[in-house]
């Protein structure tokens, strides 16, 4: 271990006290009606007041980069400074006693899932220039995969890439692009064999987001706001050393990915969301609503309590696992389900105890602000790969069950284009 | 529409309300589809003055449930239920639930011949829209815990003035007549209040549901009109829930058929691994769920409607709509929810219809109290 | 119109005044503590019992049948009356007003679904022997349809009927067999051609129960009682005036059966069950356990019973509809599903209710007694097609979702089972 | 096992906890699998003594979580919950829970070190069968509504004599020594009686769960020893609670894992329609959705174990053990049942062990009260 953890704590402690202020209050604490009222999973907010935060998240990053917290894990070479998963843990639990900016416009899809995957199969130059950039805070990363046809079945991306010379030109639509209308860079699944089986004829290339032909148009979600974005290629010209993997492995480059989103997903419950599944939060909401002694409330209070405690718990040990060195299985995809049913459930229970107050904003502080959540819900079944998915995931690979008889994964992707869309 | 002196108690699979049932449809489908309701519902009013003119003009619907005597067709609560099933699956944004189910069944249940022969008239015509709030504490329905929201007391030259807030009334923005419960020294009384009225303050309300506006009113020293006797307003608003959750029940089933057929149609067009997402049996089990659901919410809706009308002699009305209410509330919230389900990201995003049955079945589901009245409700209906 | 309705009701009343005695008490009357302490679904008792219970549901039947009243919508040809489905549906109700004996053990399969399934398929002789024996109370009929090995998947039956002259030798085991221990009479498919595909190679037998070779086995279920029979045929001779429908055409045969076996499950709410979801007899068990007060119990009564009626308001508008001469489409299966539901849901309900005392005899009246229903639930989403099955025929029949691929129809019956048991 | 001076808490997934549960498991599936457990489960005493012996002899499993200082090895309770979920795995029929979870905890909470000297060395080895409870006025486990059910008054030679009915006593037919919680005038105390005492009547009862056997105690003038401090009985059974809801917590777990593995075998064995079954998505993501609650109630387990173990600082083990107490009970019901439906009808028969794990399942939530109490206890653990 190159440096101690005792004195990476400290040396953690001193950068967090010269850079940050220490949070004040327990967790236990909660002012009813004091503070932003907004309870939602997605971050949309006006364009300008999004505008600032990215600055201000892009700042926090490096001034972390510049003291030697920018990238913990990460390989020297590249700007990281070498260090294992348990610094980067101790790190975050240190972090998360203080008042800093949340970083999760970078962090969450370009440091936590493109950084590793740059790293896996990128080229020495690549990653040499946008690794430290990245991690720095100055360049932000998002994901090029869902397109409309291709969305739980993503090895069927149709998007194009067709070389020419030392480029590659990309044609095609790619959607549920969240936070490409702040980011830099992009890692896109392109169709470069279709005659080859599904998964054997995609590629995966970094592209320039400033590139001609890259049109980013924001896509308004159910609750508001646009998280996500559409993405537009035409005759966007990659250069081939932007090519992440072999010429058609590129799904083998998406699997780095999906398998960095994996262990990013559930377990969060901080933010304006921990709020919905936080007992103290819902304890002054029951009060406020003159419903704390009522014996249904109650009961319904607790059965949500006990279900998300014990996802919490279960996120801990998982934690504590990963400490010990022990990689995430598929079983993580327990946590995903629950941090859907959890919240889903919270916004429910919510709108029974707020009542009519949740159909018209009567300006009364935490009843009309459950909107928002409850409006976000259904994403949360339905993003970073369907209840369906998680759940095949689990039958099939944590208990071994057979799959799904007659899925055609071996013959060419042309052929298989060609008559789902006449039994359509 | 028929109506005579023996009591003929309308089937919704009748030829005649099949007729109807068509009819509506194809005047909604032209006149009132996807394109123009996000239209309408960004808009001030919040409805379409023309499609609401046409409605009463061509189609007769202000008119169709309200008595003979003042200008209505006395069709029947089945027809009514057979129209808003029409209107939930369209998601039609219209004062009709407000004035024509809320505000008339309240007249017509007073029994104040003048108050009837006053405003049902208009309503029936669609000339007059009017609506009805009884505010509890918390600016809602009145569940019958805690006082009434406005208070009214004897002004100067007789008659009434109301003072307090109603937080939460439907249509109370664009209402000509608004109708409220309110806390008279003599009871819960019923009273009218011109949408002009001296005193009152109207303020439309973000909403969950865009199709549906609701207003707070804030009335000050503002006159009154008491209708009925005072104090006897209690019987007539348990009248009026009947009604109006029955027909919510019915407005409800319209819009989760929608959804389930919305669903169901995505599962046969949508291919995934080489095969209509349709045949994988979980979004089968899925939509199967969703029709059962649907099938139970609509044969409660059409029980409660039936017994309105008086199919079954030993039916017992408020038993009837409690149950429709909290089971097509149910169905609908959790159908509306799967449907996006089934769609999967197309269906969380603006552009996509599903949303807005999600949001009106919310709004539905809360609108007279939500789960935490309605089930008590319930009980108290059958004596528990 | 044969007979005028009002005629008819003028009848039955008197039949009825004659024969049994009128019900007294209204529905809503529940004394608690008094009767038999009983919840369950099914219906065994201990075997003197039931054979005495058997005995008095034959003699009403005959009672019935002597006085017209046997069959009524049969063909008077058979011992029927000739009468129509609303007649039948007057006569039950009238009769509900009586105390009768039950005769489930006559009507649910043999008079219900093997009856029109004799009438429809049967040669005339068979007609003659079996129908008027059967509907006067004299012959017990039951299904002899699954197969440890076709469960779910009926069509796959393997009990093989092979022709000796005039004669077919019947050899395998069958199961789920209800009523089997008091029959006579049993409808079995068989397989006569395994080179046909598996629907195309069965055929329909009747089995005269008391042949050599037949043996009844009683199959104890998780509840404790017997109300299901494995049933072995070792070198059963039958004749061959004994099938019904052509060579082959079994399967035919048994979608007669099944069609009226989907007219009588669900809906059911009467005897020992029907106590589970009785509105006043869950508010005397409420009252009886101090909880009548308890706004979280009074909710979930309050949800339970909502969802309840709605079911009885379902299927009184069936039956409506069956009464206008509508016949009852696949939907129906909506119905059954509701059924297993609610009964499950009331039992839990039950349990959480009376707590600890479910889980020990105290002797105390309407506790302990819940078990028995408790014990049927599973059963109830299982039997007469699972849940899935249900589910399945809701989503092809009703609202044309496309069927399964990968489940092969054409192969012959040999092959698949060879196959079968090669990937298993 | 090894105990020291430094607390050392027991990580399930150790070496050495790994060897304990192998070597559990390898001792049940040899001297209790399911034809033993069957023909146990008909039997009088409701366990096999042999079996019972051995347990103790051959690996100590009565003495693991037992202090030192009276013949235990103070192992942790996550030890005892890796022998727990084995034991409810394999449907163990015995007085385990009775007398080494409810009776020795009840004993050290105590403080007695009289009682504790008297009795915890013959429960560690195995030789003395304990039992516990706190009978409230339905019989059942009291949980803080109405009285103690059975009261405690002043003999004429010194010491308590005992009147009243404890109705629903876990092992009470078969217990050497009772303990009992009654109402005596100084407060809920502690008792303890030998299972012969003068006034005492044991009627084993008929029990849903033929592996978990129940007695109604009545009690005439019978002498009782007071163990602790008389009044002092609450804060003793408030640990006793925590202890007892984490240990069967951790037996729930073993259940439902059993239940998951044997549906997950089943599924990939039985062919229908010329398929495994387990390639149906239905079966499939009902498979899913039972891991997803075996994990939840799995790790809440774990947590409720290792907090009692002192593992984490700040972890509070009322409200861990409440936490694993409902999920774990609900999880293993609802597996139980889906594992039947996953098996079809041969599930629903006596002969398929299925229903053994099921009325396990049903036994063990209501065994403290059930849902209506342990809601209730967890909000009171959190303080709201």
């Amino acid at each position: 271990m190159p440096i101690e953890l005792d004195d990476f704590i400290t040396e953690v402690r001193g950068f967090l006290d010269a850079h940050a202020t220490r949070r004040t209050g327990g967790a236990g604490d909660v002012q009813w009606g004091v503070g932003e009222d907004r309870i939602t999973y997605f971050s949309t907010e006006a364009p300008e007041v999004e505008a600032k935060a990215v600055a201000v998240a892009k700042a926090w990053q490096r001034t972390r980069y510049e003291n030697g917290f920018g990238w913990l894990t990460g390989p020297t070479d590249f700007g990281g400074r070498g260090l294992t998963t348990v610094h980067e843990l101790v790190y975050d639990s240190l972090e998360a006693e203080y008042d800093v900016p949340d970083t999760g416009v970078l962090a969450v899809v370009g440091l936590g899932m493109i950084g590793p995957t740059i790293l896996a199969h990128g080229q020495e130059k690549i990653k040499q220039r946008y690794l430290p950039a990245m991690y720095g805070g100055d360049v932000i990363a998002c994901q090029l995969f869902s397109e409309p046809a291709a969305g739980s079945d993503l090895a069927s991306v149709e998007t194009k890439a067709v070389r020419e010379g030392d480029e590659w030109v990309l044609n095609g639509q790619k959607v549920w692009t969240s936070v490409a209308h702040h980011a830099q860079l992009g890692l896109a699944l392109c169709r470069t064999d279709p005659d080859r089986p599904k998964h054997r004829g995609i590629t995966a290339f970094l592209v320039d987001l400033s590139l001609p032909g890259v049109d980013i148009r924001p896509l308004r979600q159910m609750s508001g706001g646009a998280d996500f974005n559409e993405v537009f290629l035409t005759d966007v010209h990659v250069p081939d050393d932007h090519r992440l993997g072999e010429v058609n492995d590129g799904w083998r480059v998406a699997l780095t990915t999906l398998m960095n989103e994996r262990a990013t997903v559930g377990g969060e419950t901080g933010g304006p969301a921990g709020r919905a599944v936080s007992l103290p939060f819902l304890r002054e909401l029951l009060r406020a609503n003159g419903r704390l002694d009522d014996p249904a409330t109650r009961r319904e209070l607790a059965s949500l309590y006990a279900g998300q405690a014990a996802a919490e718990y279960m996120n801990r040990q998982a934690l504590r696992k990963l400490r010990a060195g022990v990689q995430p299985g598929p079983e993580a995809s327990v946590s995903k389900l629950l941090y859907a049913q959890n919240l889903t459930r919270a916004a429910h229970f919510a709108a029974d105890v707020v009542g009519p107050k949740l159909i018209a904003d009567t300006g009364e502080w935490g009843t009309f602000s459950w909107t928002e959540l409850l409006l976000s819900t259904p994403a949360l079944r339905i993003l970073g790969g369907t209840e369906e998915i998680m759940k095949n995931i689990l039958a099939e690979r944590v208990l071994g069950l057979p799959k799904e008889p007659g899925i055609d994964t071996k013959s060419p992707f042309r052929e298989l284009r060609r008559s789902a869309r006449s039994s359509a | 529409m028929s109506a005579g002196d023996e009591t003929t108690v309308a089937d919704a699979d009748s030829e005649e309300l099949l007729a109807l049932r068509e009819a509506v449809r194809d005047f909604l489908a032209a006149r009132s589809d996807e394109a123009a309701v996000r239209e309408v519902m960004i808009g001030e009013r919040g409805y379409d003055e023309k499609v609401w003119s046409q409605m009463a003009e061509q189609l007769g619907l202000q008119s169709l449930v309200l008595p003979e005597a003042h200008g209505g067709d006395d069709a029947g609560f089945v027809a009514l239920s057979v129209v808003l099933e029409e209107m939930g699956r369209a998601l039609l944004p219209a004062p009709f639930f407000s004035s024509v189910v809320l505000a008339a069944t309240a007249l017509v249940a007073a029994g104040d011949d003048e108050a009837a022969g006053r405003l049902l008239p208009g309503i029936a015509a669609g000339t007059t829209l009017a609506t009805l709030a009884a505010p509890g504490p918390d600016g809602a329905w009145h569940t019958g815990e805690g006082a009434l929201a406005v208070a009214a007391s004897p002004a100067d030259g007789g008659g009434l003035v109301l003072d307090g807030t109603a937080g939460i009334v439907l249509d109370g923005a664009t209402a000509d007549e608004i109708l409220l419960v309110v806390a008279a020294p003599e009871g819960p009384t019923l009273v009218s209040v011109p949408g002009d009225a001296s005193g009152l303050t109207r303020t439309a309300l973000r909403t969950l549901d865009p199709t549906r506006r609701f207003a707070s009113l804030t009335l000050a020293q503002t006159p009154a009109t008491v209708i009925g006797q005072p104090g006897a307003a209690g019987p007539v608003l348990a009248q009026v829930l009947d009604v109006a959750t029955a027909a919510l029940a019915a407005e409800q089933v319209g819009g989760a058929r929608a959804c389930l057929e919305t669903a169901t149609a995505y599962a046969k067009d949508r291919v995934q691994f080489g095969r209509q997402i349709g045949s994988f049996q979980a979004v089968k089990h899925k939509l199967a769920d969703m029709l059962a659901r649907v099938q139970l919410a609509d044969a409660a809706a059409r029980e409660a409607a039936a017994v309105l009308d008086g199919a079954d002699p030993e039916g017992d009305p408020g038993v009837a709509s409690a149950v429709a209410h909290i089971v097509a509330s149910e169905a609908y919230m959790s159908v509306a929810a799967e449907n996006i389900q089934v769609h999967g990201g197309i269906g969380f995003t603006w552009e996509h219809p599903a949303h807005l049955y999600f949001r009106r079945a919310k709004s539905s589901q809360l609108l007279f109290g939500g789960p935490n009245a309605y089930h008590e409700r319930l009980l108290a209906r059958v004596g528990i």
